[in-house]
């Protein structure tokens, strides 16, 4: 396993005339915890949906711990391991919050089990059954919400819904998460929560994570490192402290605010 | 020639019935099963009224507001319950009204073809264009096909109720907190939608003369179909895919491949769908109603 | 787990008890052949709802050409049966079994087929492409002489005589809960699983790794298969096998029996196949002669109050306080946060079938903005919240 | 749990399996009987409903006029018509209703699918019944099977014959998706090879049965076009040879029978047709009917209210040469003794469709006549 998990390089995307984001370069250390910010509009959301695949790049490749990933379906990519939540929430909301963890283990070769041996209920079905739920449980005890296992998800309150998702996407065993406006809509309280949530995540789990965010405070308080977007390109990137001092990265933002 | 001729004025009836179709889907998001048999009961009241009167014209006027009150009434009586359940709980009841539409008409009119009376039928010749085989029926369908379009364009863009109906169409939600009133605007969406009814009941009768109770049932379905191929929520999709599929028919008849036309013409839309998603027209979704 | 396994044998005890109920009638000499060919039609007409309810109460996906499936199993199930027979193989119950299994296997081939498009189209496009399918199918049966072209295919051979030994229902009703069986250990394990989070979240699927494009297809030919079995048991039922009965109306009537039923309830699916068939059977032998044009006009009143009373918001509180699965809840030991639950699952609509979803959005993105927007809105399918 | 399931299946797997080997006896339904039961099925819904109702009401006069007359020595009978709506299925359910409700001699099904469904189950029975309208040999395969209407292939071949001998250009134009209109077809097409005749056809079928304007187009230059179709489409396509300036002769069979209901003063084509039955006709037989009937329901009768009509008359005169004298008698019983009245050298039944013999094969023999139509 090389030191690099994630790199990319001139990747961009255009639809139609409109260059929703090109040129851009961002290399992920492994373990790492890398912010992606950049004012409304400025195609973060863009590179998750690229690095995904639910858009295939016009221009550049990503590559995941050294493997070519672009072109990859978005069933492909989350196998080779990037998992991801979304910026408003999609979860299996007329499911269980312990069926949605389950679903993320739906892939994973130790639970492997033909639908036909599902459906004739052979030994192998009850097998992997088990085992997923174990496993599930497991999940869910580490995110806190082993007891809330049997709602449905969408009764959940908004802190636990996000949560819930980035223990589904956890459940993929992925080895880059990323975490689109995990904090939105949350007060200081449960960003704090969320904050200590993706620390305990990155070193329990030896997750490399990639975050967009616009709580600063947030980006500032676990980022190592960050890049800035703006108009679909690269503003500035590196440690964290100095990226948000960068001037042209101030302007960007108030003069966008306004 | 002459094929095409037929299949252009079969067209622009299947497009009448698909804009109303469209236009109901695109504002109350559900798929009135029923506007079949409304034509059916537009084409009924001309029958009817021509069997008192020899006045084409007072039979068009009492099909039109037959038409529309009973799409009025439809929607307050089946759909409006139901407003904000389940799509497909309405698409059950639409199809509860259309088998109930059918039932009165049989009850009431029996089920023996009503032809329509002579006067009907018996239109001014147009000179040239009878020489080059093309009836006079077809004429008018197909130019009062394309004025009823052009003018229920005009009325979505220039007017105060057509924008309320357009707005209702994007986002329904917003459209409530502009102060529109969503009930009234689908109610005035079902009284057009069957004034059109009524008028391709009219077009019907040109040329197929005969008022039956399940006489709605396949030209809407086909209808609907041609709204899907155009791009549902489209009028001129509507437009197009109705005619499209009008010439498809009577192109297949006419060949060697007849007994397949039925299977000709779905093939054709799943084709067309398959190519483009959203239908010929779907795409240009700032345009529907 | 319990409470899950007690939901499983409601719907075994249903048909199980509609069997042994036709069964005791029989031994008695109480059964009346009209009421032996209505079980036999409850049979295939549960078989039906519950495989149409796979489609679009589990997968998502508005089907309107089940009927297609069962034409499928029904003339080429049928024609392989009337060969058997004359082949020399004149033993009912295997000719049965093993043109089920034919007429199964090609209306899977075609649930293949008509499987395909879904990748690619949703709602109400995929819907009327499979209502297309349905009529196209009808249509190159119709002009097939092999199987009697216009005359329909002759059948006579395989029915199964209802006055001297009506037992063809009891075969129909174990194929039912053989299929129920299938079906509910399907629904319940990781692959049902996987099919209800494609129609919750077809994205957030995806980005779990699930592979929508296998489970799509493996939906419709399940669901196919056993339609093309009822096919099958309408060849041994009735001569002859004649194209204008698969018509979308019978789809739609199929339909009408998942949605009546609730979608994703397989419980409700039996009930309402029942209901409905017996509906048509008593509206039937009722209404006759002078009467039976108001037989549509009784069927569809009741079929608008049965809707408009089971879904109209207004009349949520009603329901509520008269409500047939609160009265099961009774015999299941659950706490009540939990029974609130899972009656908000009943009520949920799947979200897929959120006819405004398509309108709503723009397939090309023309800005970032709209790229955001896109996915938002595609979310708000689930936007039942 | 699961094995107790399991058990029950096996169980009543195994009842199956007996259940499928024994004969449990078929029990008289009519025993209770205080009227002789007719019954029948026919699509009184949907699309084929005309036929139906049609029947039905020629039926009734039927039957009304025999119950007035005093019945079959003094007994009454009774009629009872189940809608099948065309289909199948519908019609088998709807036997076995009526089976159990006591019929005992029936006038099977209207449209040919259904009666193929209803004459597998009175062959199992051993019912008598007789056809008014379904014309497909299937439907009287069985002997207990008869009808009244024409055969398709009959009436095929006679048009065949007719048109070649007096035509040039001929066409055709059939419904392949109808049972009625594409056997005929058959049996033209097959005399027409037969008489090295050439013509031109085109079809049309269910889905598209209301626009013929493409078909006439292709065939405006004939001199006749044969249509062994119903009489909704072929008024139909009479006003679409109008609106196209097509003078050629219309040539119908039976189904013809109506089309004066759907036609007006514009339509100029000579219109003939293969038929039993004349509204206009002066024999008093048929005027009495035609006048009853107009009384009843304020239409003049076409050929499926004229074969309703006959097929109750004709049952009734059979019964009473058979001098069934037993209003609980059993459908099988009833039936050997029709049969052998009814297929008697000495049983010859005047209707108003004309006047038929019958023998085993349960086809009527009567005389087609080639009738015009002066509007």
């Amino acid at each position: 396993m090389g030191d690099i998990m994630l790199k990319t390089e001139n990747l961009g995307i255009s639809f139609g005339g409109l260059k929703a984001a090109q040129n851009v370069n961002i290399t992920i250390h492994n373990k790492e915890l890398y912010g992606l910010i950049g004012p409304n509009g400025a195609g973060k959301t863009t590179i998750f949906n690229l690095l995904t695949g639910v858009y295939q790049p016009t221009e550049g490749k990503f590559f995941l711990d050294g493997e070519d990933l672009t072109g990859k379906t978005q069933e492909a990519i989350n196998r080779k391991g990037i998992a991801r939540t979304f910026q408003n929430i999609r979860l299996f909301n007329n499911m269980t919050v312990i069926s949605n963890v389950m679903v993320g283990l739906h892939n994973l070769p130790e639970y492997k089990c033909s639908p036909f041996a599902s459906m004739l209920r052979l030994p192998a079905h009850f097998a992997a059954e088990k085992k997923m739920r174990d496993r599930a449980k497991e999940l869910l005890d580490i995110f806190g919400l082993k007891e809330d296992r049997n709602t449905l998800a969408c009764n959940l309150p908004y802190g636990k819904q996000r949560k819930l998702e980035i223990a589904r996407a956890m459940a993929t065993n992925p080895k880059l998460l990323l975490l689109d406006e995990p904090a939105a809509g949350m007060n200081p309280h449960e960003t704090e929560e969320l904050m200590n949530t993706i620390r305990f995540v990155r070193d329990n789990f030896d997750m490399t994570i990639l975050l967009i965010e616009h709580d600063m405070k947030l980006v500032a308080g676990i980022c190592e490192k960050v890049t800035v977007l703006n108009f679909g390109q690269e503003l500035a990137q590196g440690n964290t402290a100095e990226v948000l001092s960068d001037p042209r990265v101030i302007t960007a933002y108030i003069g966008e605010d306004e | 020639m002459i094929t095409l001729i037929d299949g252009l004025s079969l067209g622009s009836i299947y497009a009448l019935i698909a804009l109303g179709y469209t236009m109901v889907y695109g504002i109350a998001k559900m798929l009135n099963f029923a506007h079949g048999d409304v034509i059916m009961v537009g084409a009924y009241a001309i029958v009817i009224t021509l069997s008192y009167t020899a006045s084409p014209a007072v039979a068009i006027i009492a099909a039109v507001i037959l038409c529309t009150i009973l799409g009025v009434a439809i929607e307050k009586i089946a759909y409006k319950p139901l407003r904000g359940a389940s799509p497909l709980a309405v698409l059950i009841t639409a199809i509860g009204v259309s088998y109930f539409l059918q039932g009165i008409a049989q009850l009431v009119f029996g089920s023996q073809p009503r032809p329509v009376s002579a006067v009907w039928r018996q239109l001014p010749k147009i000179p040239l264009l009878n020489d080059l085989g093309i009836t006079t029926a077809a004429a008018v369908t197909l130019v009062c096909g394309v004025i009823i379009m052009v003018a229920l364009n005009l009325f979505i863009k220039c007017t105060k109720t057509g924008r309320a109906m357009l707005a209702v169409s994007e986002d329904r939600g917003a459209a409530v907190l502009m102060g529109i009133n969503v009930n009234r605007i689908i109610t005035v969406t079902f009284a057009i939608g069957s004034a059109l009814a009524a008028f391709a009941g009219m077009f019907y009768l040109f040329q197929i003369p005969n008022a039956e109770p399940t006489l709605g049932a396949m030209p809407g379905i086909t209808a609907f179909t041609a709204a899907v191929i155009g791009g549902i929520g489209s009028i001129p999709g509507a437009m197009v895919g109705g005619i499209l599929l009008g010439v498809v028919e009577k192109l297949c008849l006419a060949s060697p491949l007849s007994s397949y036309t039925v299977a000709i013409k779905f093939s054709l839309l799943i084709v067309i769908l398959l190519v483009k998603p959203t239908g010929l027209l779907g795409k240009i979704t700032r345009e529907k109603v | 787990m319990k409470n899950f396994k007690l939901k499983h044998f409601i719907n075994y005890a249903i048909v199980s008890a509609l069997l042994i109920f036709g069964v005791v009638m029989f031994l008695t000499g109480n059964l009346r052949p009209s009421t032996a060919q209505l079980f036999a039609q409850m049979g295939y007409g549960i078989i039906l709802a519950v495989s149409l309810n796979l489609v679009v109460g589990f997968l998502g996906e508005l089907s309107l050409g089940h009927a297609g499936f069962m034409c499928v199993g029904a003339y080429i199930g049928g024609l392989f049966a009337v060969v058997l027979k004359q082949s020399g193989l004149d033993m009912k119950l295997p000719v049965l079994i093993i043109s089920m299994l034919v007429g199964g296997l090609f209306a899977a081939l075609f649930g293949f087929i008509i499987g395909l498009p879904s990748l690619r189209l949703k709602g109400d496009y995929l819907a009327i492409v499979t209502l297309a399918f349905g009529e196209i199918v009808r249509n190159i049966f119709m002009n097939q002489k092999v199987f009697g072209g216009a005359k329909g295919l002759t059948t006579g051979t395989l029915i199964y005589d209802t006055r001297k030994s009506p037992t063809l229902f009891i075969v129909v009703f174990i194929v039912a809960i053989l299929m129920l069986i299938l079906v509910q250990n399907l629904v319940k394990s990781k692959h049902g699983r996987a099919i209800t989070a494609i129609r919750d979240n077809e994205i957030a699927a995806k980005a779990m790794g699930i592979n929508v494009t296998f489970y799509k297809l493996f939906v419709f030919v399940v669901a196919a298969f056993f339609a093309g079995c009822a096919g099958v048991i309408y060849a041994h039922t009735t001569t002859p096998v004649l194209y204008s009965f698969f018509s979308y109306n019978y789809s739609i009537e199929i339909l009408v029996m998942v949605v009546l039923g609730g979608m994703g309830s397989i419980t409700g699916s039996i009930i309402s196949a029942v209901f409905i068939t017996a509906m048509n059977f008593v509206l039937q032998s009722q209404l006759s002669g002078d009467l039976a044009s108001l037989k549509n006009v009784v069927y569809a009143v009741i079929l608008i109050i049965v809707v408009v009373f089971g879904n109209a918001p207004a009349l949520k509180s009603f329901r509520e306080r008269y409500n047939i699965s609160a009265f099961f809840e009774r015999f299941r030991k659950q706490d009540a946060s939990k029974r609130r639950d899972d009656e908000a699952k009943w009520a949920r609509v799947p979200s897929k079938i959120k006819m405004d979803a398509l309108l709503s959005t723009d397939m090309a993105p023309d800005s970032d903005e709209s790229i955001h927007g896109d996915i938002g809105a595609d979310n708000d399918k689930g936007g039942n919240k | 749990m699961k094995k107790i399931l399991a058990l029950v299946l096996v169980a009543v797997m195994m009842l199956a399996t007996f259940a499928s080997c024994g004969e449990s006896a078929a029990t008289n339904y009519a025993a209770n009987n205080t009227e002789y039961f007719i019954g029948g099925t026919g699509p009184l819904t949907g699309d084929a409903s005309s036929y139906g109702i049609s029947v039905q009401n020629g039926a009734k006069l039927a039957v009304e006029k025999i119950n007035a007359n005093g019945g079959l020595n003094g007994v009454n009978f009774k009629f009872d018509i189940k809608d099948d709506q065309a289909t199948a299925d519908k019609a088998s359910s709807a036997y076995d209703q009526l089976f159990e409700a006591g019929m005992q001699i029936s006038f099977g099904s209207v449209t040919s699918g259904s009666c193929e469904a209803f004459a597998a189950k009175a062959a199992n029975d051993n019912l008598f019944f007789m056809t008014p309208s379904a014309s497909a040999e299937i439907c009287i395969a069985e002997s207990n099977a008869f009808r009244v209407c024409f055969g398709d292939p009959d009436q095929g071949v006679l048009a065949a014959e007719e048109l070649v001998a007096n035509f040039q250009n001929i066409g055709a134009i059939y419904d392949e998706s109808d049972t009625y209109s594409s056997g005929i077809f058959e049996a033209f097409d097959a005399k027409m090879k037969e008489l090295n005749a050439t013509y031109t056809v085109k079809t049309f079928n269910a889905e598209n049965k209301l626009d013929f304007s493409t078909q006439v187009e292709a065939l405006k230059d004939c001199d006749v076009i044969f249509l062994p179709i119903y009489y909704t489409e072929a008024g139909l396509i009479a006003k679409v040879a109008v609106a196209k300036g097509c003078d050629a002769v219309l040539f119908g069979c039976d189904g013809f029978d109506g089309i004066a209901g759907q036609i007006d003063e514009t339509v100029t084509n000579q219109i003939k047709y293969i038929t039993p039955f004349d509204v206009n006709s002066t024999d008093a037989n048929v005027a009495e009917f035609v006048a009853a009937y107009e009384t009843a329901y304020g239409v003049k009768p076409d050929q499926f209210a004229a074969d309703g009509y006959d097929v109750v008359m004709a049952i009734y005169e059979a019964m009473k040469a058979a001098g069934v004298n037993d209003v609980t008698i059993d459908p099988d019983t009833l039936c050997e003794k029709v049969k052998a009245a009814i297929t008697a050298d000495s049983f010859v039944f005047t209707g108003v469709t004309g006047t038929m013999t019958w023998d085993l094969s349960g086809a009527a023999t009567k005389e087609p006549v080639i009738i015009e139509l002066n509007k």
